[in-house]
């Protein structure tokens, strides 16, 4: 068979494949399979796929011709609110991680090797990682010992989480707290600090 | 699983006549009683109709039966022919067939019966529950054929989508951890650390702590501090002894060093 | 926070999501997720849809509103030839599906009981099941009756799938003669039973 397509119906009829299809369509595919019934010469099926990308110019999504083929796709500047759609919950925090954030938090500015030896275990990259990348700790500075270990503190980030403005609001564990023999290292009285 | 919903079905929308059955593609329409029916053709007759109303539907349109006031002997006769022919055959017939021609010769016997006058305004005619429930069959048997026409997805339209673009990164909800997760955790390793008790936390010392990290920030960028750079009047008595305290803490954990060039000079703090 | 967002990007966001999402959204999904950022009226979301709309006529797809929300679905017309691209889709139902589906769409809820009844043949198990796992009916409660079978009904996707927004929307149920016209108490012409 040989029936005769014009141009604007071409268009459509590519669009609607490539809408319809789940994954990209090639040129063999669009002439030898959906086009098989049509009398047309590649060169046109060419110049309306060309059309076809024109037409979305300036839309939220555009026609691209990847390596397997021509797709359409979502403009990339809408990426984050289409993740939206799709939220994924991370898994909640390992006990070990929030013992090295408690650590860092309360005995900054703190290295690595000092957190294992309070903890008695290895603080692995990917524990230091997920603190960073959630923006909660920071490297203020480099302990000068060799390897020149980070030192670890927390940010503003990580005190606007927990509602505080300074790590002095930070509560702190009855039992730890000898208030009497801190001041007495320093000499000085309890009055003087509020 | 899906071979049931998704198998070959019968023509639909052929109201009548319905072909007896479809062999090869080929349409057999065979009446029992002059005409042989090749054994394929009665095996595919089985699973061409929905059960004995189906088949009782097509016996009325074939014969153009008045469904309304159905001839039951002739329409029984037909039924039966078929019935035993296929068990004749060995055909497995499904029960639901067998129970029409038990309730098809009752009929046929309660119509035959001698009927009482005076009973005659009471009863109900034998076949209505019958022809009730063929009309009502076929009612539901044309809404199918309905269903089936209208426009359907995979089939009349498909879904129109796109691909994700290549920037695409999910949006990853990230774990909510409370203060008492923190103090908990905190808690954990004082009981486990012994001496843990040496490294006190209060109140106070965490501003030092806090103050220590503020120096040694401002310290990486801008390489050196001037002592009186370090403290801050607007923060009070207090804040100058919080940052002194820092001073000294981090002098003594040997991250900063102080220097001062001459006698009451100016005093300079620096990375160590 | 309340972002601004002006009418074009308004409907170039909405395009991206609606062909980036595998299943159709509807106004709250487009207005508390995707757009929870921003400072918008549902007015203002309804008249972007509308413009989305109108900018698709003329096109190889279109954007409708079906029973589960907004959804792009090619134009009929071109499905012969987009079914060209999967010769082993294109599904068939069989009859005693789609009559079970008819009885269970007009007369909902109906227990399987009922629907056996009327076509005079048990409804297997699996049919059920494969209907369920289709997504295409529920249990929505049972029949307080022995065994309390479970009441069916159909469901937004069955809906959606058939191209309908509502039950409304379905063919009539057909009407046929009213049997108790004819059959009133023994009303029969003699000639019938010989």
């Amino acid at each position: 068979m040989a029936n005769k397509i014009n141009d604007l119906q071409l268009i459509q009829l590519l669009e609607a494949c490539l809408f319809a299809s789940d994954r990209p369509l090639t040129i063999d595919e669009l002439s030898d399979v959906v086009l098989a019934d049509f009398l047309l010469t590649k060169k046109r099926l060419q110049q309306a796929l060309k059309q076809l990308t024109l037409d979305y110019q300036g839309r939220g999504i555009e026609l691209v011709l990847t390596a397997k083929g021509y797709r359409f796709q979502s403009k990339p500047e809408w990426s984050q609110y289409i993740a939206l759609l799709w939220p994924e919950r991370s898994p909640k925090y390992s006990r070990a991680v929030l013992e090295t954030l408690a650590l860092i938090a309360y005995r900054q500015p703190i290295t690595r090797g000092e957190i294992e030896e309070v903890r008695g275990v290895t603080v692995s990259s990917q524990m230091i990682r997920t603190l960073l990348d959630r923006g909660w700790i920071k490297v203020v500075g480099h302990k000068e010992v060799p390897g020149r270990p980070g030192l670890y503190a927390t940010t503003p980030e990580f005190l606007t989480y927990f509602g505080v403005k300074s790590l002095a609001e930070l509560p702190t564990l009855p039992e730890l707290v000898p208030v009497g023999e801190f001041f007495n290292t320093v000499g000085m009285t309890e009055g003087s600090i509020q | 699983m899906s071979t049931e919903i998704i198998s070959e079905a019968p023509p639909l929308t052929v109201q009548q006549p319905l072909p007896l059955a479809m062999v090869r593609g080929q349409m057999v329409i065979d009446r029992p009683e002059d005409l042989f029916i090749p054994p394929d053709a009665l095996e595919v007759l089985l699973e061409a109709f929905e059960g004995p109303l189906d088949f009782l539907l097509y016996l009325i349109r074939k014969h153009k039966f008045d469904i309304v006031d159905l001839p039951i002997n002739e329409i029984t006769l037909q039924y039966m022919e078929y019935i035993d022919l296929m068990q004749d055959m060995n055909f497995e017939l499904a029960a639901e067939y067998l129970v029409m021609a038990a309730m098809l010769a009752e009929i046929k016997s309660r119509l035959l019966l001698p009927k009482h006058d005076e009973l005659a305004e009471t009863e109900v005619d034998p076949r209505a529950e019958l022809v009730r429930r063929l009309q009502e069959y076929e009612r539901f048997k044309l809404a199918a054929s309905q269903l089936d026409e209208l426009p359907r997805e995979e089939r009349d339209f498909f879904q129109g989508h796109a691909a994700l673009a290549d920037n695409y990164q999910p949006y990853v909800i990230l774990p909510e951890v409370s203060m008492a997760d923190l103090l908990s955790a905190l808690s954990d390793i004082a009981k486990r650390v012994k001496d843990f008790k040496h490294h006190h936390i209060s109140k106070e010392k965490l501003s030092t702590r806090e103050r220590m990290s503020q120096i040694l920030e401002q310290l990486r960028t801008h390489g050196y501090l001037e002592f009186s750079q370090c403290f801050s009047l607007e923060e009070g008595r207090a804040g100058v002894v919080v940052s002194f305290l820092a001073i000294l803490e981090l002098t003594k954990e040997k991250l900063i060093q102080l220097t001062q060039v001459e006698a009451y000079g100016q005093i300079h703090l620096k990375l160590a």
